[in-house]
Parts: C-alpha cells; structure tokens; sequence
C-alpha cells in the first residue's frame, strides 16, 4: 500500500487491558451521574450539562472503547469529518431558524 | 473472486466506520430535527419531558454503558485466547442488550397506557408543540430500539462464532466491527438520555 | 403577448439583474464554444500531428479561479440588493391578506372587504401577506417577477408596486393536488379612483375593471365546441367538470338521462335529467338543488342561444 | 508497464465457475460484471422515463385536453422523476462505469467488498421493484412530485408511503456503493500509485463517494419520517399537529442538492478521462481539477437551502446560501477552463467519445450558468419552481450527467464488449439529439422566464407556442436517443472485434485485453508516473 500512515496504522502494537476499559466505565458511570445531579439543580444547569457532558461521555466511548486511541489518523479524520459536516448542517439551518 | 484478495483487517474496520458515518448521520439527522423544533416550543418540551420516567432512563442508561464495556471485555479476552472469558463478557453484553428492552417496552407501555402515543386521542388534546416532542419520543427511541435488536442479533451471532472458534486470537475483526457497532448505538443513547429525559 | 411585460417595480429590479447575468454568461458561452471549436480543428490530428505535453499552469489556474470569483461574488451582490429590495414593503403599504386553498385565492383587504380576484391601484405599494389553509401554496404573479410560497401555519410576505393598467395573471407555483394548474386568480391593475370608489363604496359597488376583464376574454374560446366555450367564459366550470371528475357542484359528465335527486322547497323528490330540468336549473338554480351539494350557484343570465349551446353541449358529454 | 496484453486468463464475459448462463450473472461477485448489470437495470428504467416524458410533452400539445385526467398526469411527472433520479442519474455513472472501472483504474483485481458489492445491486433492484410496484398499489401513483413536499404527502390518497420507501432502499444501495468505493481507493492502489497519480476519474468517485455517506442518511431518515407520519401521525410535519413543512424541506434539500453533485462530480471524472486521451497530452492542471472535485463536494453540501428561497427562509439565511451558492459555482468554472485548455496544443483526433464529451462541455456550461441565474436572489424570485427550472436542470442532468454517461459508453465501449460500433451511425445519432435537447429544454426555459409554473397539466394559451416548439424538440430528442442505443445494441452483438487499445489511451485499462480477463490484471502492475503520459508511445509510433 502506498500511504505510509496507513500503513503504519496496521493495528498499534500493543493491545490495552481490562483494567483500562473497567476505568472508563466508571468514569461513563459518574458522568452520568453528575448529568443527573445537574438535572435535578434546574433547567439552566441541565442544559449546560447537556451541552458538556454528553460530547465528554460520547467521546469516551469513541476513543477507547471504539479503540479510536488505538487506531491511525485517518479513523479520526473520518469521524471529525463526519462531525464537522452534521455541525455546519446545525449552524446554517439554525442561520434560518433563529433570525425569522 | 474474493478468495484471491488477502485478507484486509484494516480495510474491514475502515468499511465499517464509513457505515458508521452513515448511522451517525442518520441519527445527526433526527437531532436535528430535535433542536428545529425544541427551538420553536421549549416550553412545550419542558413539560412533555417532565412526563418521562427519569428513573428508568438513567437505569436504562446504565445498563447500556456496562453491555458497552462487557463487548470491549471481550475483545480483550479474545485476544487474550481466553475464549471462555469472550463467552461469558458477550453473553452478558446480549443479556443486559435484552434487560434494556424490556425495561423500555414497560416505559412505552405506561404511556400507551395514559393515552399517549401517536394519534391517540389524548394527544391530540395536548399543545401541538407536545404533540411534536412525543412524535420525536416514539420515532428517536423508536428507532434507537431497533438498532439496539440489531446490535443484539450481531452480537448473537458473535457469541455462536466464539462458541464455533470461528472469531479467535488471529482472527477477531467481525467481533471488532460488531463491537463498534454497539458502542455507536451506546453513543445514540448517551444523547438520547439528556435530551428527551434530563434537560428537555 | 404579455411576457417580459414589466408590470412592476419588482420586475425592473428582477430584471436588471437577469440582464446583468444573461449578457456575462452569453460571452461566457461564446468564448467556451469558439474556443473549444477552434482548438479541435487547429490541432486537429492533421494539422498538428504532434501534441505538447504541457501538464499546467498555475498562473492561468490562479487567473481563472479569481476571475470567476469575483464575477459571481457581484452577481451575488446585485442579485441580494435588488432583492432586498423586492422584500421588504414600505410602511405605508397597504397590507392584504392573501390566503390560498386547495384550489383557489382569496383576498382580503384592511377595511375587511373580500375578493376573489386581487384588485390593485397603480402605483401604489400592496403588501401581501400570505398564508395557507391546506398545503404548501406558491403565490406567483410572473408580470411582477414575484413569488411566495403559501406555507400552512405560517405569514410570508411580499409587495409589488404596480407601474402598468391591466390584468395579470396569478399562479400556483407549488405542486397541491389534482387541480393545481387550475388554481389561478388575476391581479387586476385600475386606476387609484376606481379603486378607491369600489374600495369605499358601499356592498355593491361595482368591481373595477370590469372594462378590463372583458377586453381580455378567452383567446381560444373560438375553437372550442360552443357550449363549453359559453361554460368557460362564464366561469362555470370553476364548480362543474365535464370529466366526471368531484367538484363543489355536480359533474355535467353523464348527466343527461340520470336520475337525479332534488330538493325542492326542503322535500327530495326524484327527477330525470331533461331538457326542460336542465333549462330551469340554470335559468332558476335555487328552484331545485341537487341532494348532497350546497345552493351555491349563482343566477348567470344567458341568451338564449347560449343556453341552447350549453344544453346541447351537455348533451354530448354522455 | 507492459503494454502487450496477456490473453492468459478467460474474459470475465466467459462463464468458467459451476454456474451458467443467467446464474453466473446474478451470483457474480465480479465488479465488470455488477457494472454490467447495473447498466442493463438502469438502462430499462432508463426508457421507460423518457416514455414517460415523451406522453407528457404530447399532453401539452393542446391547451384544454382530455386525453389523461389531471391525475394521471402528476402521476406521470412523479414517476417520471422518481425514476429518472434515483434510478438513472444518481446512481448511474458510479454503479457503472465506477463499478466496472474504478478497481482497474488504480490496478486492483476487485473492489474491497466484492460481496456486498452484489448486494448492492440487489438493494437497488430491490428498491426499483418497490418503485414500480407503488405505481399499482395502495392509491395508486404518488402525484406529489419527486419531492414528496409535505404537508401534500402526508394527506394525499396515493401510494407516496410505498414510493419514499423505495427511494429510501435506493438510498441504502448507494451508501452501500460509496462505502465500498472509499475503502478500495483507500486500500487497494497498486504498488506507487500515490494519491496523485490516480487518474481523475477516481477523484471524482472518491468525492462522490463521501457525499453519498453524508447526504443520504438525512434523506433516508427524513422519508422514514414521511411514512411514520402517514401511519402513525408523530406530527413532525403536520402543521395541524404544530409541525413545521419547513422542516421537511429542509431535511429533503440537505440531501437531495448534494445528490446534485453526486449526479455530476462522476460525470466530469469521465470527461476528464476522455480529453487528454483525444488530445493525446496530459490534463491541464491535474491538481486543479482534482482539489476542485473535493471542493464541490464540500461547498455544494452546504448550499441545500437555494431552493427554498420563496417559503419564507430568514433573510440571513437566504443570503448566506445565496453566497454559498455562488462560491459552488467557481470550482465548476475551473474544471471548464481546464478541459478547455487540454485540447490547446494537442493533437486531437476527433471520435464520437470526443464529439461527445464536447456536447457535454457545451450544454453543462449552459446548465451551469443557469444555476447561476437561480443563485441571483432576485432572479430566483421569479423563476423558482417554473418551467425555467425544469429547462435548466434537464440541461444539468440529461445534458451533463446522461451526456457524459454516452460519451462514457462510445469511450468505454471497445473496452467492455471487446467489439466496435459503427461511427458513422454514432454521428448521425447526434443531430437530432443535439437540436432536439436543444430545442426541448431551451424551449422550456423561455417558457419559464414567460411565467410557466411546472408541474401543470393545463397551460394558459400565451404559453401554447413555446410548448408545441418544446414537444416538436422531444421527438428529435428520442428519435436521436433510438438511433444512439440501436447502435450500440446492434454493435454489442454484431460489432467487428475491437482492439485493445482503439483510441491509444494511457491509463491502466488500456493496458489488458478488450474485454478484460476476469481478475483485470495478470500481474499487479507497479506506478511510476502519473496517469497521462502520452510521450512514451509516441516515441514508439
């Protein structure tokens, strides 16, 4: 194959333990749980929580448990793509939602 | 024609994201449609949210991130050659894949159970906008159910193929790409929880 | 011919811009094509049996991305101030509401008065806000280069500013069911004292234009069968179709020689589609209404002549 | 790079394995001949639209006619978009020529997922019956026009639920495709063919590829929503039940404009392929055209909202999508510019591959500076949703997309059948072609500029000139289409044996034997230099 970066993403060497993977659960968990907290404090501390803790948890589970951290930079390019696109879709729309 | 092709483990994985890609923008797609119409009627999803059963979500949301980690579990075990291990981490993750659909067919049916659901007759007595966040509520958990028995059903076959030494230590990549399969639906819900649940 | 009619200060604006753009993209054209031919017959196979190999020029690239650029940056300018300009309605408009439905316009003016047609002073601007009962609607009125959609739970505006007399057509320009071509309305341009004396006269005041609309009259109406250019021009077929297809009144497809249940004076009785029913439904139409359908049509005098057209034409339709 | 083609292997039009005849074909995990079979399939539907069309230009010869009830007449324009768009023009060029040509493009012996590749293809097919079915069942055909615009497609009696559903399988083939066609770009370019040395035509695919990831799940989900709405009313639309039709329009043209560009980026790869082979020199400015295929996709999933400029969009937002517009419009001139600069000082034998590649040039550009016209705010007002569109999108689509897939075909021809078609026949097809299309869509654009609104079934009698010239157009349009396919059927089977090489092409399929053996290459080739270096044979001749 003719790119050496992918070439060199063939799967990094070592592979990552239980322990690793048990640590992100609980920290999933405890996220959870402060998103809850929030929820019950009122509705402005929700929405921020919505709005911080949630990328937090989702990008937990990409990068380790989708083993994205393990992975070479076209995976996340991919996925940054794919985020940035559904992003700018949000932004114009909301150019005509938010100023009728 | 395929047998000549070597084998490619990354191209597999590659495939499977951009399949990713697409679920994610399928969904990208109803939160958007989300954000248009909590846009237009906060008020209106404030209180159709009030009416969900936070306790089951949050319960529900649990169970999904703990069968995430027992399939990541079991990869590790597979490459370990714990095959053993694999069983009991899949089963689990096909267990607890179950637990979080019974738990919501009792969430939806409570709600049938008060008159609400599409077209029902009590709903059309509400505001229009919490007519909108119920529609919202059936079709993104709706369709975020049948991705879960999907999941399950991949996951399934996984489970029969550790079983049949067809995924071993050399040769795991379907339950890889399975795998990522489930942790994306985990994600959808991870997002599901606080917008129809917790900050609506 | 009425087309590229400007009949508004709308469509100076549309206009200009369109000119603006029609003459760039024609050299644009040109230039492609001539180029493009001379290249193929100069060096041609024959003429120039050996091709250089020039793999590009950054120069010419960087030349050719800023020119176009630019172009279609000014393009975008003229065509968003003119624009601009054809939304936003001045103060002292006079707003009407415009409201669409399957398959028809509806008008109404700020003193509450209502019509079917769009009556308009010239020279003066009408707002119009438009809205929907049903589907999405397009409100299109081609000699003011003007359209807006008629969204249902929704208020778009627009405004026009008519400069000429006369009457221009207004169309649906959004797909909304069977009848969709056939949901058209004028706008009818008078002077502002026929206007104003419609507009402040009393219930039955005469509609303005009337001059107008029959000067226009139906070009084609000549090669029509008789009775259904008389049907046409009298508006008749607003309610009634000839294919048999559901409208407000009954269909004229097949109708001759049925049985047909009428109620009159309040009792049904049943009678049978002759000459002498049909003469003294449309001469007297509140006499006998059909079961099932409104008393909506209205007394339309006929001569005699056209009644027998019309008769005799409905005739045919078995 | 060897340039004597080994005869080692069968063709791949050979059946070797267990299975004969029509078995092979439909179990067949070669990509030749999936490529095959889309282009029997969509040719089919193909027809049976430009039956459609032709009825529909024959209802407007007369003002007042009776020959079809309103009804069936928006039936016809439905299906004939429906049809035409997503089983001809969107997966067209990529299911095809992409299919049949990307793995040998970049020397590979398949595409990555051979199996899901036949999949595919039976998603699509599966999805065409769907299509065709709705015409027959239910209410009988969807008369919304291909756009399904709610609140019309909610409350309409006819089988809208049955046709969106097949446009959503469609959908699911395409992504399919695209999926397969990035990884295999990805992974499987021979030994030294680095990014840039990958003919254009695989940019071209490439970006196609990505914006069929991005764009068709909005669609797939959107007329989810359509039928969730018509069964169960979840009211998203429903303006009774405080849904918004705006919604819906905007979720249809996030995808559906970038399927614009899914449309055309193939179709300009394949110009790009056959002009510097005509020319006999490189393409000017391989950077340029490449950078401006990933460019086009990017910008133009951002312009979704030009068609909805009159429903009441904000005036931010109208301006924004107006400027974004006319940004998408430049990366299009540049590729014009650069075609147009690879003739000049070329030595051009001229070919009907090439006579038609020209066409396409020529109409495209009118197509394109058409949409310019649409992009200017203030003349969009007045032309939006008339025959204006209809003119210039046909001059897009059928101009552009459906010529560069002829000129992909006459190119290709000698390639995939190993047989010839007769030239002289191919030149007479096109007169009548070109002065029909002409006379057709141009007609159809003053038509629109003279206030025609589309989708009518009835025109007022201002309008009746314009549409007789219009209907005359179409039957020189089909006549010229008759006589292009009869040809090329007639040359399938009875066509002399073509050579290998007939128009001394560069790129790699030029390389192997026409019709190429069943794994493309005997041996892997090794790149050393881009893909169109035409110096090495001239040296030689």
């Amino acid at each position: 194959m003719s790119e050496h970066v992918e070439q060199a993403s063939e799967h990094a060497a070592e592979h990552p333990g239980y322990g690793t993977f048990i640590k992100v659960w609980v920290a999933l968990v405890v996220l959870t749980g402060c998103l809850v907290g929030m929820s019950l404090v009122s509705q402005t501390y929700a929405v921020w929580g919505l709005l911080t803790l949630t990328p937090l948890k989702a990008g937990l589970v990409f990068y380790f448990f989708m083993h994205l951290r393990y992975e070479g930079p076209l995976f996340k390019v991919v996925v940054l793509v794919t985020l940035g696109t559904l992003l700018i879709f949000f932004a114009l729309l909301f150019s005509d939602v938010a100023f009728r | 024609m395929s047998g000549h092709l070597h084998r490619d483990d990354f191209g597999s994985r590659l495939g499977m994201w951009l399949f990713l890609v697409t679920e994610m923008v399928l969904f990208g797609g109803l939160f958007i449609a989300y954000s248009y119409m909590r846009y237009r009627y906060p008020g209106e999803f404030h209180h159709g949210g009030s009416e969900l059963n936070v306790t089951l979500g949050v319960i529900n949301t649990v169970v999904l991130l703990t069968s995430s980690l027992t399939v990541v579990l079991a990869i590790v075990a597979v490459q370990r050659a714990e095959k053993r291990r694999a069983m009991t981490f899949l089963g689990t993750t096909l267990v607890l894949g179950l637990t979080f659909l019974v738990i919501k067919s009792f969430e939806w049916g409570a709600k049938f159970h008060h008159g609400l659901y599409p077209n029902s007759p009590h709903l059309a007595t509400l505001p229009p906008g919490e007519q909108v966040f119920f529609g919202l509520y059936f079709t993104m958990t709706g369709l975020h159910g049948l991705h879960v028995v999907a999941g399950l059903s991949v996951l399934g076959v996984m489970l029969w193929w550790v079983a049949t030494d067809r995924i071993r230590q050399d040769r795991y990549i379907h339950l890889e790409n399975g795998g990522l399969y489930w942790h994306l639906v985990d994600v959808i819900w991870i997002f599901l929880l606080p917008l129809f649940y917790l900050a609506a | 011919m009425d087309w590229m009619n400007q009949a508004a200060l709308s469509a100076q604006k549309s206009d200009a811009v369109f000119f603006y753009v029609f003459g760039l993209s024609v050299v644009f054209l040109v230039f492609i094509t001539t180029l493009m031919i001379y290249f193929v017959v100069r060096y041609s196979k024959k003429r120039h049996p050996k091709a250089e190999q020039i793999e590009g020029h950054v120069g010419l690239e960087i030349l050719w991305t800023t020119i176009p650029l630019v172009m279609f940056l000014s393009i975008f300018y003229y065509g968003w101030t003119n624009y601009e300009y054809m939304r936003l309605a001045p103060r002292d408009a006079m707003a009407v509401k415009v409201t669409a439905r399957q398959w028809s316009w509806s008008f109404e003016y700020p003193n509450g008065k209502q019509s079917k047609v769009l009556f308009a002073p010239i020279g003066r601007p009408m707002k119009m806000e438009v809205r929907s009962v049903d589907m999405v609607h397009g409100f299109f009125v081609p000699a003011f280069r003007l359209k807006i959609d008629a969204v249902p739970s929704r208020t778009n505006t627009t405004w026009f500013q008519a400069t000429k007399v006369g009457s221009f057509d207004i169309e649906c320009t959004v797909i909304c069911g069977v009848d969709h071509s056939l949901m058209l309305s004028k706008v009818i341009v008078v002077p502002e004292d026929e206007f104003k004396a419609w507009y402040f006269g009393g219930e039955d005041a005469p509609e303005p234009g009337k001059a107008l609309r029959a000067a226009e009259a139906h070009p084609d109406l000549g090669s029509l069968p008789p009775g259904l250019a008389v049907l046409t021009a009298k508006g008749c077929l607003t309610c009634h179709s000839v294919d048999g297809k559901p409208k407000v009144g009954p269909t004229l497809h097949a109708l001759y020689g049925r049985e047909q249940e009428v109620l009159v004076a309040g009792n049904t009785r049943t009678v049978t589609v002759d000459d002498a029913f049909l003469r003294r439904t449309i001469t007297n139409p509140a006499d006998q209404v059909v079961r099932g359908y409104p008393p909506a049509m209205p007394r339309i005098p006929l001569t005699d002549q056209e009644l027998d057209d019309v008769v005799r034409y409905i005739k045919t339709l078995n | 790079m060897s340039t004597q083609a080994s005869t080692a292997q069968p063709s791949y039009l050979v059946d070797t394995g267990t299975r004969k005849g029509l078995m092979a074909w439909l179990t067949t995990t070669d990509h030749k001949r999936i490529g095959l079979l889309y282009l029997y399939a969509m040719l089919t539907f193909f027809f049976v639209a430009v039956g459609i069309g032709f009825v529909m230009r024959l209802v407007q010869l007369t003002t007042f006619q009776h020959l079809i009830t309103a009804r069936t007449y928006n039936a016809l324009f439905t299906v004939h978009g429906v049809i035409m768009i997503f089983l001809f023009v969107v997966p067209g060029i990529p299911a095809v020529f992409g299919n049949f040509f990307l793995p040998i493009l970049i020397g590979a012996k398949d595409v990555s997922f051979p199996r899901l590749n036949l999949l595919s293809w039976y998603v699509f097919m599966a999805g065409a019956i769907f299509a065709v079915l709705s015409l027959f069942t239910g209410g009988g055909a969807p008369d919304t026009g291909w756009t399904f615009y709610a609140p019309f497609s909610l409350k309409t009696g006819t089988n809208v639920s049955l046709a969106v559903f097949a446009a959503f399988v469609l959908g699911f083939s395409s992504m399919l495709t695209g999926i397969n066609f990035i990884t295999t770009i990805h992974r499987l370019r021979a030994p030294g063919m680095k990014w840039f040395r990958m003919p254009l035509m695989c940019w071209a695919l490439y970006s196609t590829a990505w914006i069929q990831l991005l764009a068709t799940p909005i669609v797939a989900i959107t007329l989810v929503l359509v039928i969730l709405e018509r069964f169960f009313g979840i009211g998203i639309f429903d303006p009774a039940k405080g849904g918004d039709p705006l919604l819906y329009q905007h979720l249809f043209w996030i995808y559906s404009h970038p399927a614009v560009y899914i449309m055309i980026l193939p179709a300009m790869g394949v110009i790009t392929e056959i002009i510097p082979t005509f020319a006999k020199r490189p393409i000017f400015g391989y950077k340029a055209i490449a950078f401006s295929s990933m460019s086009i996709a990017g910008v133009g999933s951002l312009v979704w909202a030009h068609h909805m400029f009159t429903s009441g969009l904000s005036s931010l937002s109208v301006m924004l999508f107006s400027l974004l517009t006319m940004i998408v419009a430049v990366p299009s001139a540049i590729k014009v510019f650069n075609w147009v600069s690879t003739l000049y000082k070329g030595s051009i034998d001229f070919q009907p591959p090439l006579l038609f590649a020209l066409t396409f040039i020529f109409l495209f550009c009118i197509g394109g500076l058409t949409g310019v016209m649409q992009g200017a705010l203030a003349i969009n007002v007045h032309i939006h949703d008339t025959y204006f569109i209809v003119g210039h999108f046909h001059y897009v689509m059928f101009g552009g997309t459906g010529m560069a897939l002829f000129a992909g075909l006459l190119y290709w021809f000698p390639k995939m059948w190993g047989r010839m078609y007769s030239r002289k026949a191919i030149y007479a097809s096109w007169f009548p072609m070109f002065i029909g299309f002409n006379m057709l869509y141009f007609g159809m654009m003053i038509l629109g500029m003279m206030g025609m609104p589309r989708r009518y079934y009835v025109h007022l009698p201002q309008f009746h000139f314009m549409h007789v010239v219009a209907t005359v157009g179409s039957w020189f349009l089909v006549l010229g289409l008759l006589m292009f396919f009869g040809t090329l059927i007639y040359a399938m089977f009875k066509g002399e044996k073509a050579e290998d090489n007939p128009w001394g092409g560069v790129t790699l399929e030029w390389t192997i034997p026409s019709p190429p053996p069943q794994e493309n290459f005997e041996e892997i080739p090794t790149i050393t230099q881009g893909p169109y270096h035409f110096v090495q044979q001239e040296g030689k001749s």
